[in-house]
């Protein structure tokens, strides 16, 4: 454990948009990344509108206490966005919105993976319910 | 607990709700020293300015006399003669004069090859002084796989002794467990099999019963500062007859052994930390006891999956490792920010690597991360353990309903067969 | 001297007036801990109860801040970068690193022999660490002998660097002689040569400027006892680049280079002791220096055949070292007994050898035993002094008229012609 | 030095018997034995009445506070005694009264030295005398 900034502390005492979804919603994506083995889960569900900009956004955070952080800013960084826009969000723009701590990095990583696998999974259900219809 | 650090364990409180401070349950990384302590290491600086080593004048002699008295004063804790036992800077120090030390001592005297052993949840100063001996061509050595409960198996360290062991090293009572070896009989196997012991008893003295009359040992570590007493100094019991060869060389201070000027007023502070703490063992052992009982009652009543890592019975009752599945360390002391305590996991060291203890004993790699080391000590009151349990009771909830595995678990799931999807 | 130890000075001087304690002048063997010091690690033991190496609390990067605040202050004193300073258990500690450590790092990054120099005046940290690795087949040792005014030549050290040659080791301040070592002169022939050079500045700090700007080293020695700091703690300054394999193994403190919990109350002690000295450390000089002249020209214009051991003027004058000609030195002592000094003299060691150095820089074997090395410091008054050498005349006397050998020389007797009659 | 115990301390500093003899004198032995280099150097002068009786004893020491102490102690010993008795002073005598420690054996057995070797000075002075009449 670190001897945190500030922004960390608050965003993991205090964290946005921690809950889950309906992961059978079809305008539901659900982002899960990491292994307990190695300390961090993260699971993230994003839920679009009718024109693809994400209207929710929910994380559930297995992790210390950067890991909750980065889920936390994450979710407040893509709420609103398009898929597309939500796409470009890298793990720098949340490290540096924490200012983490550079061996803390891989909870930034986490975190974008997270989101590009939620956006994969809606835009694969589609492709599946595409495919079905 | 005696009148004196009753006293001491209020002032401590109250500084600690005055500044806000934490609530110390990190007595295993190291102790407060006691006032009591401070105030005759401060007298001595003042009154005491002779080096031991200085054989020409009084001062010199006072400071003799300081470090001699100090010397009886342990010897007396732990049941020894005063003359087997020198002064170090620690525990590190004492366990790598005796691994060290031993093996050169043989191979000066002619043996080819020799043979040692430990175990490996043993502390890094036995562990990497092993590794350090490992790249000896002449140095062979090996690791004992301690058991799930933490304690270990002696039938094992039975099977591992060669013709050519020379030396067995085990640590009394696990810095991370509190978990306590069966040193008497390895010491009889030792004995039988004429081979050297070294104990470190680092986090032993306060705790447990020394009586070196009444084991066999030949080499045993202790550290001052794990007993309140001061950072910097230590002692190495060496049993009469037994030849270690020094390290560091010098003036040949403490007969040859460990050469530098012997440190006199963290020796007179070491014998009265000792001194206290022996005195309060016992009392201090029950009250421990009640308190932990209470403090695991209490939590484990109401919170579903936690498990005590390390033996229940065969452990000091100071020390709870705790793993909360489904939650992360770290997170739970960033929540529990009014305790100070340390955790096994990966996110709470320096070099990102989860603790190799709770590994060692085949904790489950996903439930390290989950664990937290609380330690009480003499300051700790019944209050704080009664606030410790309720905070940690909220915290866990709080954690578990942000964690993914926890609602995994809840939803039936076996996070067992699970595919993770992980990048490391 | 500034106020606070004028202060502390006096109060020194009235206890040992109070308890008849007697005049310390063994500044070389140790320094009493100055008052100012003391409290501030009483203060801290109350203040500071964390390890340095726990990173999950407050009480651990408590500690961890005394500690650096603590290397910052020191770095300032001597002109490096704290990230270049560990601290170690003292100046013997630092020496065997240093030595030891480069040897081993050499070898282990594939060197078949080394070739390390030292000179034949080193304290024992040095000679024995040299001794003990001259056992070692790929280690060759070179000893430098000191010319008869105690400071090294030059050329000769040049003329011992080989191929092979990693490192030498030179004290700056030497502890019985008080001569100093060219070391800037040195320090640029061992870069020059790619050599290493390693430093002991035991008795440097608070008598001589370091400026580690200024010179070429790569490892430098320091002890906090011998500059009125507490005892058990030292430094070692590793420039950077320089590697050093460790010689103790554990928890990998002070950059893997030792291991061992940091002693953070030793670390503020330090700390403070060096300021306290680099501040005094001009005015304390030209004191030293008056106080030295008086009293050598009181005795040297009263008594005959009195010798100053080392260069009169390439020296600290803080030290004294003298052949009381014809007279036993522990008999000077014992007469002198209202002042606290050593010899070099057999019968006041414990092993009844006489002093190796003033035997190395030629001093005839008879001198040797009738030698006194006065060292003053930061509490010796004029008054002490001006004592001092009214005794010193008053017992030579005294002394003189009950030896055979000022009788003989008296007589005209030519002692260098006499056949003894010795056992030994 | 040690810290030594009283006898040693006052017999150091207030030592009996210091000072010389006339070496010319045929009823005065002179012993000296030791050397500077070795740090002790001890002379000793005996005189002896007709009935050789030792009337006289003087010592000069260069030592350390042992050596002079047992010196001293020596000349109170042999003061008195016929050279016979004399001859049977051993340093064991000497030490024991001094309760020297061990590591200071050495000086009393140079004391032991410097009254044989004073008392053979003696006779030797009367042979060669004995020899020339
Ligand atoms: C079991 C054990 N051995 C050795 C040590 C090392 O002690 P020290 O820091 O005094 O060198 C410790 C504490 O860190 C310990 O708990
Ligand atoms: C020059 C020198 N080096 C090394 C040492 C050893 O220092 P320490 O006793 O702190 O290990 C001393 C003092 O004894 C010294 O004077």
């Amino acid at each position: 454990m670190n001897r945190y900034n500030e922004k960390i502390n608050e965003a993991f005492r205090n964290p946005k948009n921690v809950g889950s979804m309906d992961e059978t919603d079809d305008n539901v994506g659900v982002g899960f990344v990491g292994s307990p083995g190695c300390g961090d889960v993260l699971k993230i569900y994003i839920k679009v509108d009718d024109s693809d900009r994400i209207a929710d956004v929910k994380f559930k955070t297995f992790g210390c206490g950067s890991a909750i952080a980065s889920s936390s800013v994450l979710t407040e960084k893509v709420m609103g966005l398009t898929l597309e826009e939500a796409k470009k969000i890298t793990n720098k723009d949340i490290a540096d919105e924490l200012s983490l701590p550079a061996i803390k990095t891989h909870c930034s990583v986490l975190a974008e993976e997270a989101i590009t696998d939620a956006i994969e999974n809606l835009i694969s259900k589609r492709l599946i319910k595409k495919g079905k219809e | 607990m005696n009148i004196n650090s009753e006293k001491s364990s209020k002032r401590l409180a109250q500084e600690q709700n005055a500044s806000e401070q934490q609530i110390y349950l990190d007595y295993s990384a190291t102790t407060p020293c006691r006032p009591e302590v401070a105030k005759v290491i401060y007298d001595s600086y003042l009154k005491c300015i002779g080096n031991p080593h200085s054989i020409t004048h009084q001062y010199g002699w006072q400071a003799t006399d300081s470090v001699e008295s100090s010397r009886k004063i342990i010897g007396k804790v732990i049941n020894c003669e005063s003359k087997e036992l020198i002064f170090t800077s620690g525990a590190t120090e004492s366990n790598n004069i005796s691994i060290q030390g031993i093996v050169k001592s043989r191979i000066e005297n002619g043996m080819d090859k020799v043979h040692i052993i430990t175990t490996n949840i043993e502390h890094k100063a036995t562990l990497e002084t092993f590794h350090e001996l490992d790249k000896q061509d002449n140095v062979e050595t090996t690791y004992i796989e301690i058991e799930k409960n933490g304690i270990i198996d002696l039938q094992k360290l039975h099977d591992a002794i060669k013709e050519n062991t020379i030396l067995i090293s085990v640590g009394w009572v696990n810095s991370e467990l509190g978990t306590i070896q069966p040193i008497k009989a390895i010491g009889e196997m030792c004995k039988a099999k004429n081979v050297f012991f070294h104990v470190d008893a680092a986090q032993a003295v306060g705790r447990i019963k020394i009586d070196l009359q009444e084991i066999y040992v030949n080499l045993m570590s202790f550290s001052a500062h794990k007993f309140y007493g001061p950072k910097g100094i230590g002692a190495l019991y060496i049993k009469k007859k037994t030849r270690v060869s020094p390290i560091v060389f010098g003036g040949r201070q403490e007969k040859g052994i460990r050469s530098g000027t012997v440190p006199v007023q963290l020796c007179v502070g070491m014998a009265k930390a000792a001194e206290l703490a022996e005195l309060e063992r016992e009392s201090e052992w029950n009250r421990m006891k009640n308190l932990q009982e209470k403090t695991l009652n209490k939590i484990m009543s109401s919170l579903e999956d936690i498990y005590l890592n390390g033996d229940s019975e065969q452990r000091i009752p100071h020390n709870m490792n705790l793993s909360f599945a489904h939650i992360e360390g770290e997170a739970i002391m960033m929540k529990l920010k009014n305790y100070a305590m340390s955790s096994a996991s990966a996110c709470s060291s320096t070099t990102l690597q989860p603790s190799y203890v709770l590994e060692a004993i085949g904790v489950d790699e996903g439930l390290i991360h989950t664990s937290l080391r609380i330690v009480m000590g003499i300051y700790t009151t019944e209050e704080d353990m009664d606030n410790f349990a309720n905070d940690a009771i909220r915290t866990v909830n709080e954690l578990r309903e942000m964690s993914p595995l926890w609602e995994m678990k809840k939803s039936g799931v076996d996070l067992k067969k699970v595919k993770w999807h992980s990048h490391h």
